[in-house]
């Protein structure tokens, strides 16, 4: 999974690259199987596998095949793993990493306040019974108000995105002629 | 409502009716703006009048016409309240230089016939600082102070930017940045005292000068606090709000070496307003030094004093140096004003009677000397739009009048017996002399140093006196200048003569001013030094 | 399970009352949306006008929720203090000045694509922003903050026919995404730290009893949401950027209400996490921020990128008065934060206006306008007086109330840092100055004969900007006028 | 009382008339000022009567009169006058001699272009000496002290027009400055000594008790004795006044020879108790010092009125002597006598002059009107001149019968006795005095000579005429005036002069040293000094000059005329005398203009340079240090406008690098 | 079961692909999936936490909707791109940039 990570960091086809992106939305949604959270793991094929998909397809469609291009089109030099051009990026990424592992490491998680109360009291899901209920009941009453205002926020998102992206047809008319040639 | 209120909002209303005329009344403008100087002269002789001499002291009982009104009371939460009063009130002290600004400005009125363009906004702004210089020297709550300090600038950076000479901008500039540089740092100081000092009847944190300059109104720990010494990168906190405080005021007044916007300012600003600038911005510095820094951290002033005698005398001398050095007549009085004021800050630091009420006449003297100078540079300069020395010869054939005023004005600010400037530095000097006496604070040489400043001005006046005026007449723009260089015109002889008057008879009968502020410099100088030492012992403890 | 549901459910029903204002905004986002569509054609002026009136209206509904406030409701999702009371009164009196502002943009007016969803967008900003406030839960920080940045997003980037709009909300959107990544990869690590996302006492405990390492990089994370926010360093380059692509009136709301709500979530934040030393790293903060803007902006010509840094400056102070975490710090971010947004916005209506004349945002095409448009002018001076910090202007008390909170801070600890901040503050002031005063300078003091003003300010405009004046200086004269609701 | 206050006021009442309206009152105001010194001088008269009586008993009783000036802090100042022998001999002396100075000016400045300024002038300083006579307060009798100098500034000045004349004012005004200072200095020293201006209060506390020890005194005597020593002309800063020359004659003779140049001996006298020893001494040596310089330079000058500026400051010297001796009568009693027959010969001079410039411009000669040595014979056609002149000259020569003589003698008495008290090489100081007043007798022998005396050198002088009678009343009346029998009946003996008496008596207590001490052998000695050695000085003198210009300038080719008359004493003279003094004479000319002068134009041009240097200062270090800031901080803005590239890409790379370098340093602290 | 760290591993090594795709790639769109991966590093964290919440799911509830947030970002994202290339025909974030200073 993380091998496919950092290919789609590195490779130089922005197709494959997407591809490869799927691939790992898909192996997420297996982790967290493992983690114990199917629900979310649906959700996740669902909305990125799907969701992404669908908007990439309903953004090609408004663009009409100019996003193929856009996606096609390839930065110029191609991005190689260890690059003099990234050495930067690289180094400062893999300073960033070792902060974390540092602190993911270092910590005992198990041994937090918090996880000492709740293996004991059950509050830890053993994967036996499913969670989709509870999830349920969870958002609609608990996180009744998330719920609420991410749909209004949905919404707007949808409003700006479709505001934005519409405009462009009396734009891409205009710039038909550039992009032939 | 009372005196000082009108005095101050007076120019306001008047301000108010400028804006609302339409452009065809512009010619009203100057009358108007007159009219609410000599209102306001005529007030401020109503309070000379009705003021109680021998009223005296530290507390509100020192202060005549005190108005108090509640205006900020904020509950601070963990701070407790902050209160912030419309507080005024004056005392022997700015009874005087209120006079003073009211004649000034009268004077500027008089002289701002020279404008000719966009008069309504010059006016407007004319006013607005107007207000605020009365209100600064009447303010005894520090917020309501640094409000009015602070409302002088702007006025006077469009003053001297739209309406000042060909380096105008630079000049503009550099002194809003030397006195925001210094009054921004005042603030924080501000702040540190409002932390420290609290109201004794309400127990809120309070801007009330008087308070802050009662020692036992300081909350203990607090970081001014004058009964344990706190200390800020570790030089005690009185000290450096002090030194903060005073290079605030130091630029206005200003001390070698924070002068230097001085000369341009004065150079570029045009006459009404370099009258203001040399006949009371300078003043207020001084007023502010005295009354603040001195009121508030006596023993810091006490502890500096032999520093702040020493910069006067530096500015005595280096001033008058300059002067002699200078080939533009603005210039060289500029210079000459560092001079003179270096006396006021030699009186201040000498701690005795009659070296500050000496301090504080040579601020009053000085005030209607410079008005007079810089007039008279502003006559010829409105003539013949030139004023370098070396361009001129022989005036005093050629325009008598104008000369003998000259040389009034130049006898008299060289300290000649007579004029009020000799009083004022003869007991400046005295002053410093006995101090070494006295409370030992200032070494004798340096009141010798300071009388061979008045040996350089004479020096200087009478070297530009020979130069430009005596000999054979000879002008360097020829036949045209002799013939735009008429003598004074009657609107000038109604400022120049009063003027001179006023010198002359401050200079006969000091007691005009001494007896009358005497009450209040004694007990001022008094308390200052005795709170001044017990502080210091604490804090050299 | 059960009981727990029901007890859920009526929380929430009780809560809905409380949240009246933000269901209204819903309401009026939706309406605003359908007016659109059904009318938009035909009455152009529709929608700002129903936007107007209803933000209008839900102001002053929230207005009267003073005896509401300390409440806490949707379990624990929100918290309503006085202080997000009072934002919310700014964002919502704010808002209405972005609106008035709007309509007459030159840039949105003559929109190629209709303004309706302008207006919907900014009713859902001001939802988001209101939440921002009030949030006290993790998931609502990260969710408002989120529906501000988004509808952000879209504002600048609006007229999409402009090369500069478009480059800045391509760089608004990534750098912002990558903040929200940032953030929400440490409001994860926080969860795993404490278990929980509300943010309360137990947060708090919990929070404290872990290791200082973690919790450290945790918060920095989390810090970086509300920096992008705030534009505080180093979250701020995207500022001058994007401040210059975007339209005056989308500037005005951008400079200033966001930043506000940062400032709000931001206390909201400090206040669950108190055992963490927010002083010192606030007070690092604010220095290199404030620093940065104004060193920054001396250069700039350009009017929207002076205002940019500068205004990157002003977030330095504000995080001054957050640094010192008391209630006087409070009291003075906010009355910073209202005279800043009051003074900033009309300095952005200004600016609008004059490039509708003039078609120039840079200084040196103001040279005389002073003796052209006088009484614009004037307003303009005193508001960068105001900005600079000079009485009798608003923005003086405002930075003494931040100085004073600063002094507090040290008092209370001797933490040396407050004095150099106050100090910074203090040089900053001086700097500000440098390039503030190219504008009185360029409008009073160089002349320009050959000037020629085809067209006149629009009166709304101008109408606008001497009550935002006025109310600066009125302001600045008794400050009680807004302070006084922090009593009790 | 009233009246003293009266002779005050009234000239500056004619000074601020005049200032206004002279020009617009019939004969532009001359007769105003006149009578109004004239009645200052009645008002004096009775003054004088009545004090000098009552005073001189010598029981220290003063009519004075007092008012409260202002008060500063607890202390009070009053102005006052006091009315001592002292003040009233030189009132009724100052408003004598200037009623007679109008008198003559009126007819000597008629016909100048400037002729209405003169007189306010005039009157601007007869006010400002008398304040300074009679005040009873420090503070304002240095306050009349500059006033004085500004009148003598404006007199000098009158003709403006003169560059030289400008020059030469400023030079005085400056110089005096100076002094000034010292007497400022004075004031506070004494101030902060006793706490009070007034005069009596002073010699009594300081005089009574003498904190011998303490800095202040000696300041404040230091001070006082450099004031002195401008105002009245002493070594190093007598400069001024030959130069001073410039003003017109009359002036010089009230201003710069009988009155405003005595101030400082009287200011010395007038403070007499606060002077330590050693001062006094050294007031002494300058004293003597001077007048030998100022004498020696006299002998060689051509111009009439240097010579007589020079004698001036050689006869202050004597004054000063006087002082420094302690024996002060003398010196004031000298002074009185000087002012009578100084002014006098100024008058004369001023006669002369006058008509030839009459001459010189009726006939267009281009010749200098004060160059003695185009002159000459005059007495045939000025005989009036001639003999008030000669009369003033054997007066100041000292010869017996005149006034002369006898104050003189007087202080070479007091300076024997004070040297035989001191004994040692202190001898030398009077018979350097005594050297002096030969010196004197030469120089004014060969001045009245070389005026009066021989053949016409210009033949236009022929129809010169005789002064006018408003110039000619004033010369007679001082002319008697230079006769011994006003001051004393015995003409050879100083022993009881009513004028000196009294003045000791008024002064009682304060007399530390007498003439008691002189052995009467010194007083023979300087008899027949007086009888024998003076005329034969002016004897030798006449016939040294008598002969002619051509003669003077070629000093010593004497041995030709030993043969021709026989005579060897001339030959004699010449060597012994006159070529060692005129030698003398150049060198002390020279050092006195090379080296003192130049000192002055030296100490000039070093400030000058010093203040063109601070100017450069002031304009590129201090403000450029401001300016310097300035673009500091525009090159800060400038480094961190650097991270603004524009690439978003490097914008969050910043930022998170910044994030983690800060989590980083935050982690350093915590460890 | 999995023990926690070695999700918390996976998840600081994938937030530092992301944000390596997001320094280092030319392209607005890949810059965008790194994006995408680092959400989604947090989302694997939160999940992995979740698992000791079984009550309330906080972690898991907070997932699903950074999922959608993130979504919906991509779509807003996305079109903004879009106009981004109708103006400047290039998706290179380094090429898109008029302004600087």
């Amino acid at each position: 999974m993380l091998m496919a990570a950092l290919y789609v960091a590195v490779c130089r086809d922005v197709a494959r690259a997407i591809f490869c992106f799927f691939g790992v939305l898909f192996a997420l949604a297996g982790l967290y199987i493992f983690a114990l959270a199917d629900f979310i793991a649906v959700t996740q094929i669902l909305v990125y596998a799907g969701g992404v998909i669908v908007l990439m397809v309903f953004a090609l469609m408004l663009t009409d095949k100019q996003l193929l291009e856009i996606i096609r089109m390839e930065g110029n030099t191609g991005p190689r793993l260890f690059r003099a051009r990234a050495l930067p990026s690289v180094m400062l990424c893999l300073g960033v990493l070792a902060v974390l592992l540092q602190v993911v490491i270092s910590i005992d998680w198990t041994s937090l306040s918090w996880m000492q109360q709740a293996i004991p009291s059950g509050d830890q899901i053993s994967g036996k019974e499913n969670m989709v209920e509870n999830i349920g009941i969870n958002l609609m009453t608990r996180y009744l108000l998330p719920f609420e205002v991410i749909s209004v926020f949905l919404l707007a998102a949808l409003i700006g995105a479709a505001y934005l992206a519409r405009g462009r047809k009396t734009a891409s008319q205009n710039q038909h002629p550039e992009t032939r040639n | 409502m009372n005196w000082l209120s009108i005095i101050i909002f007076l120019p306001v209303a008047f301000l108010v009716l400028i804006l609302l005329l339409p452009e065809r009344f512009r010619e009203w403008y100057r009358y108007i703006t007159l009219g609410t100087a000599l209102l306001q002269t005529g007030i401020a002789f109503v309070i000379y009048a009705g003021f109680n001499r021998s009223q005296s002291g530290m507390g509100i009982d020192g202060y005549q016409l005190v108005e108090k009104l509640p205006w900020i009371h904020l509950e601070l939460g963990s701070l407790g309240r902050l209160e912030i009063d419309y507080f005024l009130g004056v005392d022997g002290l700015s009874v005087p230089l209120l006079i003073l600004s009211a004649l000034v400005m009268t004077a500027a009125a008089i002289s701002s016939w020279e404008i000719k363009k966009n008069l309504k906004g010059y006016f407007a702004l004319f006013l607005l600082m107007d207000a605020a210089i009365m209100g600064v020297f009447c303010a005894l709550d520090f917020f309501l102070f640094y409000v009015f300090y602070e409302l002088m600038l702007l006025p006077l950076y469009f003053l001297i930017g739209m309406w000042g000479g060909p380096r105008r901008e630079y000049a503009a500039l550099k002194f809003f940045l030397y006195t925001l540089f210094g009054s921004v740092f005042m603030l924080l100081v501000i702040v540190g005292l409002y932390f420290s000092v609290k109201d004794p009847v309400t127990g809120a944190y309070t801007f009330n000068m008087l308070h802050m300059m009662n020692p036992a109104n300081f909350v203990d720990g607090a970081v001014f606090s004058p009964a344990v010494v706190e200390t800020i990168f570790g030089v005690p906190a009185r000290l450096l709000g002090f030194a903060v405080i005073f290079v605030a005021f130091a630029i206005k007044v200003p001390v070698v070496p924070l002068h230097t916007w001085l000369p341009d300012a004065h150079v570029e600003a045009p006459t009404p307003i370099s009258i203001i600038l040399a006949g009371l911005l300078l003043k207020i510095g001084g007023y502010g030094i005295l009354r603040i820094c001195f009121g508030i951290f006596p023993d810091a002033a006490v502890h500096f004093s032999w520093f702040i005698g020493m910069l006067g005398v530096i500015s005595i001398l280096y001033g008058a140096l300059n002067a002699l050095a200078m080939k533009d007549l603005k210039k060289m009085i500029a210079y000459s004003s560092v001079s003179h004021m270096g006396f006021v800050l030699l009186g201040f630091a000498s701690f005795t009677v009659e070296g500050t009420s000496g301090a504080v006449m040579q601020m009053v003297s000085h005030g209607i000397l410079s008005t007079m100078l810089f007039f008279l540079v502003g006559v010829i300069y409105n003539r013949v739009h030139d004023r370098f020395i070396p361009n001129f010869r022989g005036l005093a054939g050629h325009m008598p009048h104008y000369a003998a005023f000259v040389m009034v004005a130049f006898f008299a600010s060289l300290g000649l017996p007579g004029f009020s400037a000799f009083i004022a530095e003869a007991f400046t000097l005295i002053g410093t002399f006995n101090s070494a006496s006295v409370n030992a604070l200032l070494p004798r040489w340096m009141a010798i140093a300071g009388s061979l400043g008045i040996l350089m001005s004479a020096a200087y006046f009478l070297w530009t006196l020979q130069r430009m005026f005596f000999g054979t007449t000879r002008f360097k723009g020829g036949e045209s200048w002799s013939k735009q260089l008429s003598d004074l015109r009657p609107i000038e002889w109604a400022l120049l003569l009063p003027m001179a008057l006023l010198s002359l008879v401050l200079g006969v009968f000091p007691s005009l001013f001494f007896n009358f502020s005497n009450a209040t410099i004694a007990t001022l100088v008094q308390e200052l030094y005795k709170t001044g030492m017990q502080q210091l012992n604490i804090l050299q403890y | 399970m059960l009981p727990h549901i029901s007890k859920n459910v009526e929380e929430v029903l009780g809560s809905l009352g409380f949240f009246l204002p933000e269901l209204l905004l819903g309401a009026l986002f939706l309406l605003l949306i359908l007016a659109d569509l059904l009318l938009g054609r035909r009455y152009k002026n529709g929608s700002p006008i129903i936007a107007f009136a209803g933000v209008l209206i839900i102001t002053l509904i929230t207005c009267f929720q003073f005896e509401d406030a300390g409440k806490v409701f949707f379990g624990g999702m929100l918290h309503l203090s006085v202080f997000a009371l009072l934002l919310k009164i700014l964002f919502g009196v704010g808002m209405l000045l972005v609106i008035t502002f709007a309509v007459r943009d030159f840039r949105i007016r003559h929109n190629e694509k209709g303004w309706g969803d302008f207006f919907s967008l900014l009713v859902a900003v001001l939802l988001g922003l209101n939440l921002m406030a009030m949030s006290s839960n993790l998931l609502m920080v990260f969710l408002s903050i989120e529906m501000v940045s988004i509808c952000s997003y879209i504002l600048v980037g609006y007229t999409t026919r402009e090369r500069l709009a478009a480059e800045s909300s391509m760089k608004y959107v990534l750098f912002g995404a990558v903040c929200s990544a940032v953030m929400l990869y440490g409001i994860s690590l926080l969860y795993g730290l404490t278990g929980t996302l509300q943010l309360n006492s137990e947060f708090t405990t919990r929070l404290a009893a872990t290791d200082a390492l973690a919790a450290g990089l945790a918060l920095f994370t989390t810090l970086a949401g509300f920096g992008f926010k705030l534009s505080m360093f180093p979250f701020h380059f995207w500022v001058a950027d994007v401040y210059e692509g975007s339209t005056n009136s989308v500037l005005a709301f951008l400079s200033t209400l966001p930043k506000a709500a940062g400032v709000g979530v931001l206390v909201q934040f400090m206040h669950a996490t108190y055992g963490f030393d927010w002083a010192t790293w606030l007070a690092v903060f604010s220095i290199i921020t404030m620093t940065i803007g104004n060193f920054q902006a001396l250069w700039q010509d350009n009017l929207k990128r002076m205002l940019a840094y500068s205004s990157i400056g002003h977030s330095g102070f504000l995080l001054m008065g957050l640094a010192a975490f008391s209630q006087t710090g409070e009291m003075a971010v906010y009355y910073y934060l209202v005279i800043y947004t009051l003074t900033n916005i009309g300095a952005f209506v200004i600016i609008g206006m004059l490039a509708n004349i003039l078609h120039s945002e840079n200084v040196n095409s103001y040279k005389g306008l002073g003796f052209k448009m006088p009484v614009v002018s004037v307003c303009f001076v005193i508001l960068l007086m105001s900005l600079i910090g000079i009485p009798p202007a608003g923005g003086f008390v405002a930075k003494l109330l931040l100085f004073s909170a600063a002094l507090e801070g040290y008092g209370s600890d001797g933490n040396i840092l407050f004095l150099l901040m106050m100090i910074a503050g203090a040089i900053n002031t001086v700097v500000a100055l440098f390039y503030y005063l190219k504008i009185p300078l360029n409008l009073f003091l160089r002349k320009n004969e050959g000037m020629v003003i085809v067209a006149r300010g629009h009166l709304l405009l101008k109408a606008v900007i001497v009550t935002l004046t006025a109310l600066t200086v009125l302001l600045g004269i008794f400050p009680e006028l807004v302070m006084r609701y922090f009593e009790g | 009382m009233l009246l003293a206050l009266a002779a005050w006021l009234l000239p500056f009442l004619s000074f601020v008339l005049l200032l206004f309206f002279g020009k617009k009152l019939p004969g532009t105001g001359d007769w105003l000022s006149a009578i109004f010194t004239g009645l200052a001088f009645v008002a004096s008269i009775p003054v004088v009567l009545a004090v000098f009586g009552t005073a001189g008993a010598g029981d220290g009783a003063l009519l004075r009169f007092e008012f409260e000036w202002f008060r500063i802090g607890e202390t009070i100042i009053n102005g006052s006058l006091v009315l001592d022998d002292l003040s009233v001999l030189m009132l009724v002396l100052v408003t004598f001699i200037s009623l007679l100075v109008h008198v003559y000016s009126m007819a000597y400045m008629k016909d100048d272009p400037r002729y209405h300024r003169y007189w306010p002038y005039l009157s601007l300083f007869v006010f400002a000496m008398l304040g300074l006579v009679l005040s009873g307060n420090l503070l304002i009798t240095y306050m009349c002290w500059e006033l004085v100098g500004v009148a003598s500034y404006l007199m000098i000045g009158f003709w403006f027009e003169r560059p030289r004349a400008a020059l030469a004012s400023m030079k005085s005004f400056i110089v005096n400055r100076i002094g000034d200072i010292g007497f400022l200095v004075a004031l506070m020293s004494l101030f902060s000594l006793a706490g009070t201006f007034d005069i009596v209060e002073l010699n009594r506390q300081v005089g009574a008790a003498l904190p011998a020890n303490d800095i202040r005194i000696y300041l404040a005597a230091v001070g006082l004795a450099l004031a002195a020593f401008a105002k009245s002309a002493q070594f190093p800063l007598h400069t001024w006044l030959p130069d001073a020359m410039e003003g017109p004659t009359s002036v010089s003779s009230l201003i710069h020879a009988a009155t405003m140049v005595a101030a400082g001996v009287f200011l010395l006298a007038r403070l007499f108790p606060l002077f330590p020893g050693v001062i006094l001494d050294v007031i002494a040596i300058t004293g003597i010092f001077t007048a030998f310089l100022a004498a020696t330079v006299a002998i060689v000058q051509y111009d009439i009125k240097k010579v007589l500026a020079y004698s001036t400051i050689s006869q202050l010297g004597f004054m000063m002597l006087g002082i420094g001796t302690g024996y002060y009568e003398g010196a004031l009693f000298h002074l009185v006598t000087h002012a009578f027959f100084k002014c006098l010969l100024f008058l004369g001079a001023g006669a002369v002059i006058h008509h030839i410039h009459e001459v010189k411009h009726h006939h267009k000669l281009e010749i200098g009107e004060q160059d003695m040595r185009i002159m000459g014979g005059l007495r045939k056609e000025m005989p009036v001149t001639f003999w008030v002149y000669t009369f003033a000259a054997a007066a100041l020569a000292g010869l017996p019968f005149f006034s002369g003589f006898l104050s003189k003698e007087m202080i070479l008495l007091g300076a024997f006795g004070w040297a035989g008290d001191k004994g040692g090489l202190w001898i030398l100081v009077p018979f350097a005095a005594v050297l002096t007043s030969l010196l004197t007798a030469w120089y004014i022998g060969r001045q009245w000579t070389l005026v009066f005396m021989g053949q016409f050198r210009t033949p236009a002088f022929e129809h010169i005429r005789e002064a006018s009678l408003m110039m000619k009343v004033p010369m007679i009346i001082l002319g008697a005036l230079t006769v011994f029998i006003w001051f004393s009946l015995n003409p050879f003996s100083t022993s009881n002069i009513p004028l000196v008496s009294a003045l000791s008596g008024g002064a009682e207590g304060v007399h530390y040293t007498t003439s008691v001490g002189a052995p009467a052998l010194v007083s023979w000695g300087l008899l027949l000094l007086a009888v024998a050695g003076l005329p034969a000085v002016l004897y030798a003198a006449y016939r040294k000059f008598s002969v002619g210009p051509e003669t003077v300038s070629s000093g010593g080719t004497g041995f030709t005329r030993f043969l021709a008359n026989g005579w060897y004493l001339d030959t004699i003279y010449n060597t012994i005398f006159v070529r060692p003094v005129l030698l003398l004479g150049n060198i002390a000319q020279m050092l006195d203009e090379k080296l003192v002068d130049g000192f002055l134009h030296l100490l000039e041009r070093l400030t000058r340079g010093l203040s063109k240097f601070v100017a450069w200062f002031d304009k590129y270090i201090v403000d450029g240090l401001v300016n310097a800031l300035g673009t500091r901080v525009r090159s800060a803005g400038d480094f961190f406008r650097g991270f603004q590239t524009g690439r978003v890409q490097q914008y969050m790379a910043l930022s998170v690098f910044g994030l983690i370098i800060l989590y980083l340093i935050k982690i350093l602290l915590e460890k | 079961m999995v023990p926690l760290s070695h999700f918390l591993i996976v998840s600081a090594i994938l937030f530092c692909i992301g944000l390596y795709t997001v320094f280092s790639r030319k392209n607005a769109v890949l810059v965008l999936i790194g994006i995408e991966f680092m959400l989604n590093a947090a989302i694997l964290n939160l999940v992995a936490f979740g698992m000791y919440d079984r009550i309330d799911n906080e972690g898991q509830v907070f997932a699903i909707f950074a999922i959608v947030l993130a979504a919906a970002t991509v779509a807003v994202a996305l079109a903004i791109i879009i106009n981004v290339y109708s103006q400047y025909k290039t998706i290179d974030p380094d090429k898109v940039k008029d302004m600087k200073y």
